[in-house]
């Protein structure tokens, strides 16, 4: 049967890796997969994917963000229960880490399946400006905030960014490598707001209050890909980001290690904080052709098996969520990170909190960064009353 | 037809100021929170922002538009030659899907992909033209892109209705020795009346459903200093899945429109019926 | 006296539509000349280009002396009355009439002076708060009157300006243009269809056919002296009895009735011609009755219809084989069928060569 | 045209015997191209088309360069080596998740959702905004300012009551979805555009019409419609451009197997995460748009002057 | 006979401006009834409430006997003539005369026939594949009569529509109406500011002033009976001269100077009044020389002004110290400065009250 899947992967990287996934579903079983790629998440492919559940015309199998809102389509019982795949399959045994599947479950029971961890715990820098400043490449963030002032002064921009969303990964970043595991847990999966007013915190304040003082909206480039560029040509020193980065990175002709160096957690933290992409499975309306509903099930076994996860995460530079496959042929970056995640991995607050909160946080760190007038005693509020408010 | 619009818009207007008194989140769901949507909804700096660069970007909008929009249909109105090329070009903006002119635009304006760092390349050092990166003028980048986007379609609009007019006005206006200039002014702009209710209420509802815009160009940067209402309705909508929240700002917008309509209906039917 | 408007070897074509022809014109400074002609002869297309609103083809146009064939309507001291009107449709009566002045920089009171003067004259105050689309024809057509009298122009051009009026205030509007025309000495250029206005206001009256002046002269020479069969069955209402025949000499030939021209005055040369001509015979110069013994042709004939027409009667009756009206006093209560004499004197009547229709 | 008189020089007399001097202007006004007047109209113009163009021209450029080339170089400069290979891939090879041909699939698609869409839509608001100004019904006028105020709402906060609305309809995910929903969001505006441009057409024709015993339908297309060429343009610009461009409503409820170009579009040009090819991206948009300037092209023609010339007098 | 178009009580506003009040009018089958009145007293705005264009504020109107107040215009069975003449802008003047019998499904031979017949009729054969715009004004009036001509209705609705053309053309297509109305046999109505054409084609004329009818009668009887000072002055051109005096009995007191009234027809019961009255005499019935002595009234008077008029002159006297109009024929050639006998009969005056300008 035919089974249709939306998602949002339509970048060059991004359908290769989603195409590992049709064609084992598709050897594997005869079905047919009916690829629906819908670019840009929040205003391209949201709206249509949750229309079309709540139209009474759902797909097949949809990739959604891991947030704790789908519990709303899950209690309205517009997806499709798990939990018995899962037990089959033995997910809990191999999984990598619990609270990646804490998303996934209501009341007890799995409607989603995580196929991939991301994490935004990775310091970017750039070998030819540390070159041209004749300074070693710093290997954690301390050792990168007193290059600023020599990069500075080499007309080297310390920090490169894009505009938009980019900035939204960094406080979560700067709390895990600077703040350190507790402070994660506390705020991220405790939602305690007096954490945010200790100490801890404060410092992770004072480092992006610090961050802000090399960013200017007028160096900013359009996208995150024209920060890889601006690395690779020495133009920018360092930039946080998520581990795609290194696809365009690669793309452009990166090669890790000699172009570029990856630090993940800021060389502080030996824990990476995260989370992953899911699918879903909506319950297809009543009348369906049950090979449909059997493709369904197929499917869903088939994205969290060992090769597909091998192959997809291979081609998408993300981690798998299970423990037992072999990774030998995954890259320098990507290996310091498979090493971390056997530390466990740290709650992101896109995993844990709403993102209701999220983009409240997010907008938060917008405006602080970009006015200055805003202390880092008011963020420190700020960001606490958003907490505290989190349900 | 006629029901069906009755129904559509007035049942959406009603499901959304219902909705915005409710938890709703990801889905519209029923728990009755009275005003804390739009407690919160006033209490968020990025509301605040939005409301003002609205009207900021409004008035100049509105106005520039217009304005622009009429010179460019007179000139066109001139038995010029290759006026269709003319026009196809002032119209081509209009056709070109936002998402990648607005990129061309962001480079155009960026600091140092731009035209400011290639004119400074070029020994201009002096040249500045970085609005897109700063907070208190970005809302003017947003008006070069926005006004390069729509005049052409408001210039065709004024055209159409500039045809319209009969020659003979022309002739009287001649005889009575009125410089041209002042016949478009005081003879031919009040014939337009219609074209131009037609033309405010357009460039209005393009106001205020401003979004494309600015996602292509600044994102609402920087920081969030060219956020807009339409742009935090649909983030909270779609994006933050709090649709209570959305439907609370669509609600405020909704509301000021109501303000402004209602007057101008007042005028245009009210004081129709005495005629 | 000096020319006010001079048109020469004027040509304008819509284009295929020939509508004028090598046109030459002078109006002298100060002259009421009305336009006569068919409808569709071309004469709002002459004012048009004279006020310069259409690009001739060809010839020249001046205005007191100025050759303004390539100015702008504005630069021509004119002002103009169209037939369609084209009043300004959102501004009011008073706007109107004012607009001109106001962007000519005249002082308020000048202004308020000169609308009161014509509003009054046009009997429009009450209507100064109104936009066109509020107001009758005729009081359309009033306010495009005052829209050209309040200005100080050198030449008006007014096209059928009092065709939508009744016959009340047609006649009061009448004399006061020609009042306005004596005060202002100003050029006029007039087109009617109104003959009695034609002859009432005219200095000089031209008759236009096919975009061609066929007779330019005083009302009463076209009147009497009309030049063509063309002018002659133009002007006059009803329009003159014309009789097939042939002229011998000073003898009328119709059908065999020779009718007495000694009297006529024929033009120098044409004393003695021999040829097939038409006589013309206005219904208003024919006696009726007993007193049409007394002139020098005269004839019985029987009554076929009877018009009446208040204070005259226009009546059908025969001439030999020809229809031949006249007009008679009401009081005489002509009836149908009744017999009848007839007769004129051929010193009022006209006669027309057959062939091309000049008067002989 | 020429006139002989004139041309030999010769000295006219008016009847008074005063010379006019007939060598000077005579026949047509010429029209030279180079009057002051013009020179700065068309200044204006160019100035104008610059400010119009120079988006236009960075696309073009940047759409014939490498992906090395636009990474590196400047934007305004034009191609080093120029290269089609942008165009090649927008049109036909560029991947949107596992199919990869460009955006060449979903053109038909788009099409077939624009024309009726763009019909059924303009048609409607002309018959409404022509029964708002002549056949004035009870609650016309509120029903007007309702049509008013919804132009106003955006449209995404109408998705869900639509999606919901469709679906009562039994028509969620199909082509009548997509046009019902065109058709609502178009009536506004464009009953506005109609009901003001028939507003201000003289009312004596509809009158005359009526008198000649034609009914609602007859006047509307034998007598309205012909003089609304100019209005009519404008609409269909105003649909044809918004229609074509949508991608929400289209992939919403047009249903999977209808998806519009502009999905592929924006796939292309909108992938989250990963590096944006450019040139596609621009060549992509560009060919996306060439539909609505074709449009626009060929429609300018009935951009007629004086449609009511003649009809009225006063 | 029955009645054709019947009208109760009509009234019609607009906005604050009453320009019809409380009407009532018969027309009977087959009548031809002209309507007359100044310009802006509501003859169009009757037409337009006649032919369903107009929502009346008041009041009934039966077309053929049915009551048709509230129905659309094309089921009314009616043909109209606009005053502004409303041609179809984009239609060819053919497609313009052919619109109404498309609509009403009309064989195209038949339509074809119809239309060669109102062409020639109206002199526009050259002209059916113009548009509008490209005709003269005169030609887009003759189209806009054509449009109605063609159709066969009940009622034919005209409205001023040989203002803009010349006087041929204008007494032809006035012989052609009435032919037709006698071919055809429909009502007409028929509004003029052409005195003549009301005269000639009336069977009765209605006098309109500010939206009231004020005499509804034949010609004849209005030219020589009028009801009122505001008929008798408005009815004839020139209009009839106003002399101010007393009545008592049979004498007309006017400055002193008694004036026998014994041959004037009193109405009924107003043979023996003493009031202030207003004397009306006709110009054109003042006999003027030698003659006037054998009038019943008679004096001696000075000629002021003269105003030729092509076959007769209207000249300015005074009678005591009241201007005093007469026509006379040109032949007379009067010369102002001349002194002259003029007289009249009261049997062909009228008289009026002075205080509401009644006939007595
Ligand atoms: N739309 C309107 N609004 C207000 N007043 C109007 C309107 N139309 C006409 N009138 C007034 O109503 C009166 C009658 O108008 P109508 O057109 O019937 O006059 P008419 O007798 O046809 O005059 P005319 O001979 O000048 O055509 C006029 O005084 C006019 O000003
Ligand atoms: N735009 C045009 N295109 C073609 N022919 C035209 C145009 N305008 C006028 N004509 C023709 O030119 C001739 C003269 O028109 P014009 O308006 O001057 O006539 P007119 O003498 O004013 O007639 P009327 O007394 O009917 O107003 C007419 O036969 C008319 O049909
Ligand atoms: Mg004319
Ligand atoms: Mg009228």
């Amino acid at each position: 049967a035919e089974l249709e899947v939306t998602h949002w992967w339509t970048s060059a990287g991004e359908a290769a890796s989603i195409a590992e996934f049709a064609r084992i579903f598709e050897e594997e079983t005869g079905h047919t997969w009916v690829d629906s790629a819908l670019g840009g998440s929040g205003t391209g492919a949201n709206p249509v994917i949750l229309s079309r559940i709540i139209g009474g015309d759902p797909m097949g199998a949809t990739q959604l963000n891991t947030g704790r809102e789908a519990e709303e389509l899950i209690a309205a019982g517009l997806m499709r229960d798990l939990t018995d795949i899962a037990d089959e399959v033995g997910l809990r045994e191999f999984f990598v880490d619990e609270t990646l599947l804490e998303p996934c479950t209501y009341e007890g029971r799995i409607y989603c399946f995580p196929i991939n961890i991301h994490s935004w715990d990775w310091l970017w820098l750039s070998t030819a400006a540390y070159e041209e400043i004749g300074q070693p490449v710093p290997t954690n963030w301390n050792e990168y905030v007193e290059s600023w002032p020599a990069l500075e002064e080499a007309g080297i921009l310390p920090f490169g960014l894009g505009t938009g969303w980019p900035i939204d990964g960094v406080p979560g970043v700067l709390m895990a490598g600077i703040g350190g595991t507790d402070l994660v847990l506390a705020i991220n999966r405790d939602k305690n707001a007096d954490a945010v007013r200790g100490p801890e915190f404060r410092e992770v304040a004072e480092a992006l209050d610090n961050l802000r003082s090399v960013i200017s909206a007028d160096t900013m480039v359009p996208t995150f890909g024209d920060v890889g560029n601006q690395l690779l040509a020495g133009e920018a020193a360092g930039n946080i980001h998520g581990d795609w980065l290194q696809g365009d990175l690669q793309i452009a002709g990166g090669v890790p290690g000699e172009d570029y160096e990856c630090i993940p957690g800021l060389g502080l933290n030996d824990q990476l904080s995260g989370g992953g992409d899911s699918f879903y499975f909506p319950v297809l309306p009543e009348g369906t052709d049950p090979e449909v509903i059997e493709a369904q099930t197929e499917l869903a076994r088939i994205i969290v098996s060992q090769e597909a996860q091998l192959a997809f995460n291979l081609k998408k530079g993300s981690m798998p969520i299970r423990t037992d496959i072999d990774l030998s042929q995954a890259n320098a970056c990507m290996t310091k990170a498979i090493e971390l995640l056997d530390n466990g991995l740290l709650p992101s607050g896109e995993a844990t909190l709403t993102s209701d909160t999220m983009a409240q946080l997010n907008d938060l760190t917008k405006e602080f960064i970009d006015n200055d007038s805003i202390t880092v005693d008011d963020y420190i509020e700020r960001y606490a009353s958003l907490i505290e408010s989190a349900d | 037809m006629v029901v069906t619009v009755l129904v559509v818009f007035v049942g959406c207007t009603a499901w959304t100021i219902w909705y915005s008194f409710t938890a709703s989140r990801l889905l519209p769901n029923n728990t009755f929170v009275g005003l804390e949507q739009y407690q919160r909804l006033f209490a968020t700096s990025r509301w605040n922002i939005s409301i003002r660069n609205l009207l900021i970007y409004g008035s100049f909008s509105l106005v520039f538009t217009m304005v622009i929009g009429f010179l460019l249909a007179v000139l066109m109105d001139q038995k010029i030659r290759f006026e269709s090329a003319f026009r196809t070009i002032m119209l081509y903006p209009f056709a070109l899907s936002f998402i990648v002119t607005g990129l061309v635009w962001q480079w155009i304006m960026n600091p140092t992909l731009g035209l400011q760092g290639t004119m400074r390349n070029l020994g201009w050092e002096s040249f500045r033209f970085d609005w897109i990166a700063q907070s208190d003028m970005v809302i003017y980048a947003l008006l070069i892109a926005g006004l390069w986007q729509g005049t052409g379609f408001v210039m065709i609009l004024m055209l159409a209705g500039l045809r319209g007019i009969d020659e003979e006005i022309w002739k009287a206006s001649r005889v009575d020795g009125i410089p041209t200039w002042k016949t478009y002014l005081f003879v031919v702009l009040p014939m337009m009346r219609g074209v131009m209710v037609t033309a405010v209420v357009i460039i209005g509802s393009g106001i205020v459903r401003l979004y494309d815009l600015v996602v292509a160009l600044t994102k609402g940067g920087p920081g969030i200093a060219s956020e807009v209402p339409a742009k935090y309705v649909y983030d909270y909508m779609f994006t933050a899945g709090n649709i209570g929240q959305g439907l609370a700002a669509s609600t405020m917008m909704l509301l000021t429109v109501m303000i402004i309509i209602i007057p101008w209906a007042y005028l245009e039917f009210g004081g129709g019926k005495k005629s | 006296m000096q020319q006010s408007v001079s048109i020469r070897d004027l040509s304008l074509s819509f284009g295929a539509v020939k509508v004028l022809e090598r046109m030459d014109l002078d109006v002298q400074q100060g002259e009421f000349l009305v336009l006569l002609g068919p409808s569709g002869c071309g004469k709002s297309t002459l004012l048009n280009c004279i006020a310069g609103l259409l690009d001739v083809s060809g010839g020249q146009i001046f205005i007191s002396g100025k050759n303004v064939t390539w100015d702008e309507p504005k630069d021509r001291g004119i002002g103009m009355v169209f037939q369609s009107y084209a009043l300004y449709p959102q501004m009011t009566v008073k706007k109107n009439l004012t607009f001109g002045l106001r962007v000519a920089g005249h002082k308020k009171d000048d202004i308020e002076r000169r609308v009161a003067r014509a509003a009054e004259m046009l009997q429009i105050e009450p209507l100064l708060e109104r936009k066109p689309a509020n107001l009758s024809g005729g009081q359309r057509q009033r306010v495009a009157i005052g829209r050209a009298l309040v200005r100080d122009v050198d030449v008006f051009l007014f096209d059928e300006p009092l065709s939508n009026l009744d016959a009340k205030l047609r006649s009061d509007l009448r004399v006061e243009i020609k009042r306005l025309h004596q005060r202002l000495e100003n050029t006029m250029i007039y087109v009617t269809h109104d003959q009695i206005e034609a002859m009432t206001l005219a200095d000089r009256i031209a008759i236009m056919r096919d975009g061609i002046i066929q007779q330019l002269d005083t009302p009463h020479a076209i009147y009497n002296n009309p030049v063509n069969l063309f002018v002659a069955g133009f002007i006059g209402s009803p329009s003159m009895n014309f009789i097939n025949g042939e002229l011998s000499g000073k003898t009328f030939n119709a059908d065999g009735a020779p009718l007495n021209m000694d009297s006529y005055g024929f033009a120098a040369g044409n004393e003695n011609l021999k040829t097939k001509a038409i006589l013309g015979v206005r219904p208003e110069h024919v006696v009726v009755g007993e007193a049409a013994t007394t002139q020098p042709v005269n004839f019985d004939s029987e009554i076929e219809i009877v018009e009446p027409m208040g204070s005259d009667t226009i009546a059908w009756a025969k001439l030999g084989k020809h229809e031949f009206t006249f007009r008679a006093d009401s009081e005489l209560n002509l009836k149908m069928g009744q017999k009848i004499k007839l007769g004129f004197d051929p010193a009022r009547a006209s006669i027309f060569n057959a062939e091309n229709g000049d008067r002989i | 045209m020429s006139n002989p008189a004139a041309l030999s020089g010769t000295v006219a007399t008016d009847a008074v015997g005063r010379q006019l001097d007939t060598s000077a202007p005579h026949g047509p006004r010429p029209k030279p191209f180079f009057t002051p007047r013009r020179i700065i109209m068309y200044s204006i113009l160019f100035v104008a088309c610059l400010y119009y163009l120079f988006p236009l021209y960075v696309m073009i450029m940047t759409s014939f360069k490498t992906m090395p080339e636009i990474r590196f170089g400047n934007i305004f400069a034009p191609p080093l080596e120029f290269s089609g290979d942008g165009w090649v891939k927008a049109w036909s090879t560029a991947c949107t998740g596992l199919t990869c041909q460009g955006l060449s699939p979903g053109f038909w698609n788009s099409v077939k959702i624009l024309i009726p869409s763009v019909i059924i839509s303009t048609s409607v608001a002309a018959v409404n905004g022509y029964a708002l100004v002549n056949w004035k019904f009870k609650g016309s006028e509120i029903f007007f300012a309702i049509l008013i105020f919804g132009s106003f709402i955006p449209y995404q906060v109408m998705l869900y009551p639509l999606v919901m609305i469709t679906r009562d309809l039994g028509i969620f995910g199909t082509i009548p979805a997509v046009v019902l929903v065109h058709t609502v969001f178009g009536m506004p505006i464009l009953t506005l555009l109609f009901r003001n441009y028939f507003a201000s057409l003289p009312v004596e024709l509809f009158k005359a019409a009526r008198v000649d015993g034609a009914g609602f339908w007859r006047i509307f297309f034998e007598i309205m419609l012909p003089m609304s060429l100019p209005i009519i343009v404008v609409a269909l610009i105003l649909q044809v451009t918004g229609i074509w461009n949508d991608f929400l409503f289209g992939v919403v409820f047009a249903g999977t197997q209808n998806y519009p170009m502009t999905v592929q579009l924006n796939n292309i040009v909108n992938s989250a995460q990963g590096s944006p090819e450019y040139n596609v991206n621009m060549a992509a948009t560009m060919l996306t748009g060439l539909v609505p300037l074709i449009v626009y092209f060929v429609s300018g023609r009935l951009f007629v002057r004086g449609v009511a010339a003649g009809a009225v007098k006063g």
